[in-house]
């Protein structure tokens, strides 16, 4: 049963037994991490290089916005950093016998868990740490942490139970009514540009099982329709799997034995079909989460596609035919950080939109180091928060959208999307529309005579 | 428990970095800068310890083996695994540590290629060899269980070593017999250097019943050791009945070793109230006679303190045994003691560290004890679950009893690399020079310079001149402000400067009175007033300071002008630096010999004696300069007059055979046939160790071989042209 | 004071520096362990080598990454081209370091040295300043980010005293010892401390990168760990 | 094979000239001696100086060097035989063999051999009797280079001769001994002196009895020592084990008769 905690910003689930001792817990989940995943080697140099220059103060939003030293993302990794040297180097336990050093208390948990939820894993400031520190990865192991002593807002963890031990996917689609979307959609694309788009489902063999962010299904059809209308025009192979359909893993947000369990589930399906690869539709931080899956099958886990860059491989390789006449209005793309913080997919979405865009413009900063949309590491579910994160997180982006003077925002993110409307909607840019890429590629692909089908 | 066992192996780590850094150095520097060694003391601490001890200290493994295996007293067999493991890392340590000792440890197998079976070190060595391997071979089995290794082959071997256990127990205990006894034969060849309290024909008998008890005081001690260690029960009951046993095997080296000496009527000679009588006793006593009697007590040997006490002192006091033997009693001039330099004590200490971290590992890896001792599985700590290192949590909940934990697989190397480097710098820290340095011709010891007043004299036009107070003009001409230099310091005048002195010379009446260094450097009497400014002028102005103090030279204890003027207290018999300078006019001549005004003052720099005397070297002179002497030196006194008369003589003698006595080139013809010791011009040169060890300290004025100081007089300068 | 500054040059100098040196060459060699262990166990064995050496490699070139705090890292860098140049370069350490270790090289003139020391001196204020007067650095600061700049300091001052006696108030041997002893305790610290960002700096990069590569089933080990495998969400 | 070869040393003739200290180290390359840690005084024998001039109270001189014994101390330790006797009287020394154990300094009566401390590869260094200038029928070094013949060198027999005649000839001159006859089994360097001679060695008044004779006396008992020791533990074992297995046997068979399952011992194997 929910309950708003009262302690934090969000609402946490409190189960009984995880109330007391909660440092002592914490401690022992510190230990296991450390003992059977990489981060010790990480937190072992931050612990004992970091520089306090406040260069990652300059870099983060958040610290523009808000103000308050609290909100340095090096000064917030210092909060999990100082537990580990306390409790986990020896330097830390020679100066707690010699001096009164702090030790782990509740009300500290507490501090950290609202921290660590303010910060949305935008990793924007490792690009200017002079020594590389990680925060990303520091907020990331310490929600793992947090989690394991019942710290983990409501609204995620109820995402990863519908997962696990509900129907299947986050949104609590049944299979069933994933057949009649699916087919709702064949209609709707054959109504509109009359074309068959089929949208295949459990086939086997095909080459590329498709994970998109489920909630695609209930709130963005036009995405899924572009998808399956590039899948189509250009001969692609792929299949929905009706055992798991959903790409989106709230794991990567807050515990890494979650993310362990969904990425299996993922590794399950594509097995099942006898697929190939992994092709992840337009979500940053699925996305992220099935690049992350070789740490959890292997070295033969499925190779991982995502749209983006099939869709500009299509274009690439002419496979791609398109309208004669581009979208007039003037838009602008937003960079999710999940898939261009790392450098990884920042080329190919502009390619693809100076194709089919007929005035596109560019946000500053922008791919590597664009500003996160407000709504990064889940906190954009957290319902209760939205104050904070259009106003504060999103604050920035929002300067960033007006500047453009763009009407139309390609944000080709599930979780961008809906942090995007709701900045714009709560810092009056009520006339911006955000939009994903592939909706706007379905209206500029050129169907043809042949109904699109290339030839082969 | 596991702190306990912890602590102890980050000391074992540091030990070994103190050692691995001392091992740099030993081979780097050799023997002569690390230990304590002399020619009349080749054999030292790691003699005693590492060999004669550390092969007596391992005896264990050959008793218990014989007790188990061969006597079937299948009760002690618990002891046999950790004593025969602790034989064989004993043995292990002893070829290590030969290794320090040998001059050239490459050569360690010569022995098998040039055997010399009448040396009875051959014998010890072969033996041990051959034991070594006895002992692995008896180990091997412990190695070959663990689950790991459990391959066809090493499975076949496993078999084929357990079929020949007994032979093998039975060579390891006839090779124990022979070398443990060799080791006393060594001495049987230094009759007239051991003393005779200790020197026997019959020392190989006490060795080896000396190693006996040992032996069992060893599996006692290291019995009670590892039980406090690794937390469990020492099986006292049965370490008793070995307590006893070896108070019995005590008892009979008693009588032995003063049946030997009574045999060899040497028993009054114990009784003397000399230094070496004293030794016998003490160590008779805390080796053998205390711990025999002790451990005969039942009340003593129930107790573990009892017991491990009298076990303690069998092992300190029969490694004083050895001691003795090897070091102690040994012979030596007694102006040359040995006493070890702490770097062979800390490689002794390193060997036996590096041994307890492989003995440490192989108990947490393997079944050196047997399993129902241990209540904790010590193999946990690495087993990687993390339960077994939570439960170092096992406080009362609550954050303030949260204790701190370490894992991540890099804690252990984390910890004991910080042990290891922490000792190796430290070891370095604490070496002497010469370790770091190499072994350096000692260099004469300096006193640091005082401060005192003198008086400058004005002078206009011409540089100034420093003076001590109602002394001499020390001289000052040419080229600026002079050091002055005086013959011999004036203690009376030190400090003193009184205006007006009538003593002053060149008719001045008062000078201006200034601080200088008076340079002193050994103490030796002959000081230099150093004029510090004179210094500064010439060198550079002020930034030539550091060519001065920033030669700050570690460990250099030699004057600070000897790093300039290098060769200024080198000891020659004709050349007489003092003298020159005096004649030439102070310091101010030094350039006149010595090349350009900045720069060391070195011999190397200096111009050739014949280049001023021209008519030292004239064209047939019989005078023949020794070309590239061994010293490179110049030519002493006594080389100079010999090449002028003995090389004329033998040139003589051969040329008119007959007509000359074919005595006439001989000493004796010229330095008196009869009385030989006339020729000793005066003593050679001693190191100031020596000299203080007779009296001639240095600190003293030096008996001077100079006479009184003469008034600087003209010199004539051969041919050199006229200034 | 003769035998503290024979103590200080001598015993107390070779310490720290092999502790210095080894220290370092601990941290080195324990990161190269880890980062072996870590890529050993790690499931995904992936590694964009030619970006982390890129990215290290640009990050050791500090200039070319001024861009946010551009004060800062200016003098930041100055400050470390100064720290880095003087001691090593310097006449009076050269003839130390031929003396001790048989090795020479050039020497930077006594001029250089001592506009280099000033600006060490000089640099090592402003940033104590920047740190202070930035309420960003302020609130990040800890104790040893206040303390080692003006500990760096103190062995450029007095060695600039030395080098320059006649100005030197405090007496000679005085200066030298706090000279000596200033640096002896900067060796010690450096491998104890954020100093040995020294030697670690390099690696930085390649180990954030290699944090997120995990072993197979990591979570479920946790969860095993824990006791929590059987637990619902 | 020639005769045995011997150098005489008559001290009352010896001025100190130390000409032979020179030779000495001008055929054997020996370096400069330096004031060392390991050495009381700069002129005692070390690895830089195989002779010396050792001067006594009085400032009488009397040579020391290496008194190539007979029955060699040092050629009996030596583990590796890289110290030889030769037939004809040197005591060589070999480092290509030698360990550096140093027992030969251990087990010399008469303290010669130094050690080169000062090297990191350290050897032996002692008066090898010039043998090379033997070898090629040349007198030893120091031999050539005395001026006053205070040290000869020829056959043993003709020397000892020597030194009986001389002694006869001047007994006021000299003592009635010659050292180096029969001390530690006689030695290749003799001595003729008005001196007491016994600073020469560790102790004065050395037997004639032969070092390597006393060591030869409990190593030539090693075989008996195996033989015996062997056979002590080889009988022990097959005598307990067996005694033990009768006794296992009997109270098994004692338990078969109380119908309780027998368990055989094992004795003599390792668990």
């Amino acid at each position: 049963m929910a309950q708003p905690s009262g302690k934090y910003s969000y609402y946490v689930e409190s189960r009984a037994g995880d109330v007391s001792d909660r440092p002592r817990k914490f401690l022992e989940a510190f230990a296991a991490v450390l003992e059977h995943s990489s981060y010790g080697i990480a937190l072992d140099a931050y612990a004992r290089v970091g520089a306090k220059c406040s260069r990652c103060a300059a870099s983060c939003q958040l610290y523009e916005a808000t103000g308050d030293p609290e909100d340095i993302p090096c000064l917030r990794s210092e909060l999990l950093l100082r537990v580990y040297r306390r409790y986990f180097t020896y330097g830390g336990m020679l100066r707690a016998r010699l001096f009164a050093d702090f030790s782990l208390t509740d009300e500290y948990l507490d501090r950290m868990g609202e921290q660590f939820y303010r910060c949305t894993a935008c990793r924007r400031c490792k690009l200017t740490c002079p020594f590389g520190v990680d925060h990303g990865l520091v907020t990331h192991l310490a929600r793992y942490l947090l989690a394991e002593v019942g710290v983990i807002p409501k609204a995620l963890v109820v995402s990863v139970r519908e997962q696990l031990s509900g129907v299947g996917n986050t949104s609590a689609i049944p299979p069933a009514a994933l057949r009649d979307t699916c087919e709702f959609l064949q209609d709707e694309l054959k109504e509109t540009y009359g074309v068959d788009v089929k949208f295949p489902i459990d086939v086997e063999g095909a080459e590329h099982v498709f994970f998109p962010a489920v909630s695609d299904y209930l709130l963005e059809p036009d995405t899924l329709m572009g998808n399956a209308a590039v899948m189509h025009v250009t001969g692609g192979s792929w299949t929905i799997g009706t055992g798991n359909f959903d790409g989106i893993n709230y794991g990567l947000f807050y515990s890494d034995r979650m993310m362990e369990r969904i990425c299996k589930r993922v590794g399950a399906e594509v097995r099942r079909l006898k697929g190939r690869k992994v092709l992840v539709g337009e979500c940053g931080h699925a996305t992220r989460s099935a690049w992350l899956l070789p740490n959890f099958l292997g070295a033969d886990a499925p190779p991982v596609v995502a749209f983006l860059q099939y869709t500009y491989r299509a274009l690439a390789a002419g496979k791609l035919p398109l309208k004669r006449e581009k979208i007039p209005e003037r838009l602008t793309y937003h960079d999710p950080c999940n898939l261009a913080r790392a450098g990884k997919i920042t080329e190919e979405p502009r390619e693809i939109l100076k194709a089919i865009s007929a005035d596109f413009v560019e946000m500053t900063p922008n791919r590597t180091e664009n500003y996160c949309c407000g709504g990064g590491g889940g906190t954009v579910s957290i319902d209760e928060i939205r104050a904070f994160r259009t106003k504060k997180m999103g604050k920035r982006k929002a300067d960033q959208i007006r500047a453009t003077g763009a009407k139309l925002v390609v944000a080709p993110c599930a979780n961008c999307k809906k942090q995007l409307k709701e900045v714009c909607e709560d810092n009056g840019l009520e006339d911006v529309r955000i939009v994903g890429l592939h909706d706007l590629v379905l209206k500029c692909i050129d169907f043809g005579s042949t109904g699109g089908r290339h030839a082969e | 428990m596991t702190r306990r066992l912890t602590a102890l192996k980050t000391v074992l780590w540091l030990l070994a970095g103190v050692l691995g850094l001392l091992t740099v150095v030993r081979f780097l520097r050799g023997l002569g800068a690390t230990t304590a060694l002399t020619d009349t003391a080749p054999w030292g601490f790691w003699i005693a310890f590492d060999v004669m001890s550390g092969v007596a200290l391992a005896a264990g493994g050959f008793v218990v083996a014989a007790t188990v295996y061969i006597f079937g007293r299948e009760r002690y067999r618990a002891f046999a695994r950790p004593a025969i493991l602790t034989a064989f890392l004993g043995y292990a340590a002893v070829a290590v540590g030969l290794l320090y000792d040998l001059g050239l440890p490459w050569h360690i197998l010569n022995p098998v290629a040039h055997p010399q079976h009448h040396s009875v070190l051959f014998e010890v060595a072969m033996c041990v060899m051959l034991y070594l391997t006895v002992l692995f071979l008896e180990f091997s089995p412990v190695i070959l269980e663990h689950p790991r290794l459990q391959r066809p082959l090493l499975v076949r071997i496993h078999h084929a070593l357990k079929k020949v256990t007994i032979p093998l127990v039975i060579a390891g205990i006839v090779l124990s017999t022979l070398h443990q006894s060799s080791l006393g034969s060594l001495f049987l060849i230094a009759p007239y250097r051991l003393h005779p309290l200790w020197y026997s024909p019959y020392i190989w008998v006490l060795f080896f019943t000396s190693a006996v008890a040992l032996g069992l005081a060893m599996v006692i001690s290291e019995s009670f050791f590892s039980a406090w260690l690794f937390g469990h029960k020492p099986r006292r009951e049965l370490l008793a009945n070995l307590g006893r046993a070896a108070s019995f095997v005590l008892l009979l080296y008693v009588a032995l070793r003063l049946g030997d000496l009574a045999a060899r009527g040497q028993l009054a000679r114990a009784l003397e109230p000399t230094g070496h009588a004293a030794l016998f006793w003490l160590e008779l006593g805390v080796s053998a006679l205390l711990p025999a009697l002790l451990l005969q007590l039942p009340r003593v040997r129930s107790a573990s303190g009892g017991l491990f006490g009298s076990a303690a002192l069998i092992v300190f006091g029969m490694i004083g045994y050895r001691f003795d033997v090897c070091i102690v009693a040994f012979a030596r001039p007694e102006d040359m003691p040995y006493f070890p330099s702490w770097m062979e004590i800390a490689v002794s200490v390193g060997i036996v560290a590096a041994a307890m971290i492989v003995f440490v590992f192989f108990v947490e890896h393997l079944r050196v004890y047997p399993p129902e001792r241990l209540p904790s599985d010590p193999c946990a700590e690495r087993a990687g679950t993390v339960n077994s290192r939570l439960s170092t949590l096992d406080a009362p909940p609550g954050p303030e009893t949260v204790r701190p934990l370490l894992v991540g697989p890099a804690a252990a190397p984390r910890r004991y690399s910080l042990a290891l480097v922490l000792g190796a710098s430290l070891a370095v820290a604490l070496l002497p020079a010469t370790a770091l340095f190499g072994e350096q011709v000692q260099r004469t010891p300096v006193a640091a310079p005082r401060m005192l007043d003198v008086l400058r004299l004005p002078a206009s036009g011409r540089p100034a001149a420093l003076v001590l107070p109602g002394d001499l003009e020390l001289r000052t001409a040419g080229l600026g402000p002079r050091p002055a230099l005086l013959a011999a310091s004036r203690p009376e005048r030190r400090g003193s400067v009184a205006e007006g002195d009538p003593g002053l010379p060149g008719g001045h009446t008062q000078g201006e009175p200034v601080r200088a260094l008076l340079l002193d450097a050994d103490r030796d009497g002959r000081t230099v007033l150093f004029a510090h400014d004179a210094h500064v002028e010439r060198a550079g102005g002020e930034t030539s300071c550091g060519r001065c103090h920033h030669q700050n030279l570690p460990f250099d204890r030699a004057s600070s002008c000897g790093s300039c003027h290098a060769d200024m207290f080198l000891v020659s018999d004709t050349f007489r630096h003092q003298r020159h300078v005096e004649r030439l006019g102070g310091n101010a001549s030094c350039t006149g010999c010595h090349d350009g005004a900045e720069g060391a003052k070195t011999r190397a720099k200096a111009r050739a004696c014949d280049d001023c005397h021209r008519d030292m070297v004239v064209a047939d002179s019989v005078v023949a300069p020794r070309a590239g002497g061994l010293d490179g030196h110049a030519v002493g006194y006594m080389d100079a007059v010999h090449g002028l008369c003995v090389s004329c003589h033998e040139r003589e003698v051969a040329a008119r055979p007959g007509e000359l006595p074919d005595t006439l080139a001989d000493c004796g013809t010229c330095h008196g046939r009869e009385d030989p010791g006339r020729l000793r011009r005066q003593g050679p040169y001693l190191p100031h160790s020596a000299r203080r060890a007779q009296g001639l300290s240095t600190l003293d004025p030096r008996p001077s071989t100079r006479g009184p100081r003469a008034a600087p007089g003209p010199y004539r300068v051969g041919a050199r042209p006229a200034e | 004071m003769q035998a503290w500054l024979e103590w200080a040059r001598g015993p107390a100098f070779v310490f720290s520096f092999v502790f210095l040196l080894l220290g370092l060459l601990r941290h080195v060699a324990l990161t190269a362990w880890e980062v072996a262990h870590v890529w050993r166990r790690a499931g995904d064995k992936k590694l964009p080598l030619g970006k982390l050496l890129r990215t290290t490699f640009l990050w050791l070139l500090p200039l070319t990454r001024l861009r946010n705090r551009f004060w800062f890292g200016l003098t930041s860098f100055v400050f470390h081209i100064a720290i880095l140049v003087v001691p090593v370069f310097l006449a009076g350490h050269v003839a130390l370091w031929a003396r001790g270790l048989g090795l020479s090289w050039p020497a930077v003139p006594n001029a250089v040295a001592d506009v280099l020391t000033l600006v060490a001196v000089v640099t090592a204020v402003l940033l104590l300043a920047q740190r202070v007067f930035s309420r960003a650095t302020r609130s990040l600061s800890r104790f040893q980010d206040y303390a080692l700049l003006p500990l760096i300091a103190v062995p450029f001052a007095t060695g600039f005293l030395m080098m320059h006696p006649g100005s030197n108030p405090f007496d000679y041997q005085a200066t030298f010892f706090v000279h000596v002893m200033s640096a002896n305790l900067i060796f010690v610290l450096t491998p104890l401390t954020k100093l040995s960002h020294m030697v670690l700096m390099p690696s930085t990069q390649l180990v954030a990168e290699l944090a997120w590569h995990w072993p197979v089933d990591s979570g479920s080990a946790v969860g095993r760990a824990l006791g929590k495998e059987g637990d619902p969400v | 094979m020639t005769a045995a070869k011997a150098i005489l040393n008559d001290t009352t003739r010896c001025t100190g000239c130390e000409k032979c200290v020179s030779a000495c180290k001008r055929e054997n390359g020996l370096a400069k001696d330096l004031p060392r840690r390991w050495k009381l005084r700069i002129d005692d024998l070390s690895s830089t100086r195989f002779t010396t001039i050792q001067r006594r109270e009085d400032g009488r001189p009397v040579r020391r060097m290496c008194l190539h014994c007979l029955e060699p101390a040092c050629v009996s330790a030596c583990i590796v035989g890289a110290l030889q006797k030769r037939p004809d009287g040197p005591v060589i020394y070999d480092g290509d063999r030698c360990m550096g154990c140093r027992y030969c300094m251990m087990a010399c009566p008469f303290g010669i051999p130094r050690y080169e401390w000062e090297q990191p590869v350290p050897y032996v260094r002692k008066c090898i009797l010039c043998y090379h200038r033997l070898d090629q029928g040349k007198l030893p070094a120091c031999v050539e280079a005395c001026p006053e013949k205070a040290t000869i060198f020829g056959d043993r027999d003709q020397l000892l001769a020597e030194a009986e005649r001389r002694i006869r000839d001047q007994p006021a001159r000299y003592r009635n001994t010659v050292f180096g006859r029969d001390e530690v089994g006689g030695t290749s360097v003799l001595y003729v002196s008005d001196l007491d001679l016994g600073f020469l060695s560790w102790k004065p008044d050395l037997e004639a009895q032969a070092l390597p004779d006393l060591t030869w006396a409990a190593l030539g008992k090693v075989p008996t020592i195996v033989l015996t020791m062997g056979g002590l533990m080889t009988g022990a074992w097959w005598l307990i084990g067996r005694r033990n297995k009768l006794a296992a046997e009997a109270a098994a068979a004692k338990e078969q008769e109380t119908a309780a399952p027998a368990v055989k011992p094992k004795t003599g194997e390792k668990s």
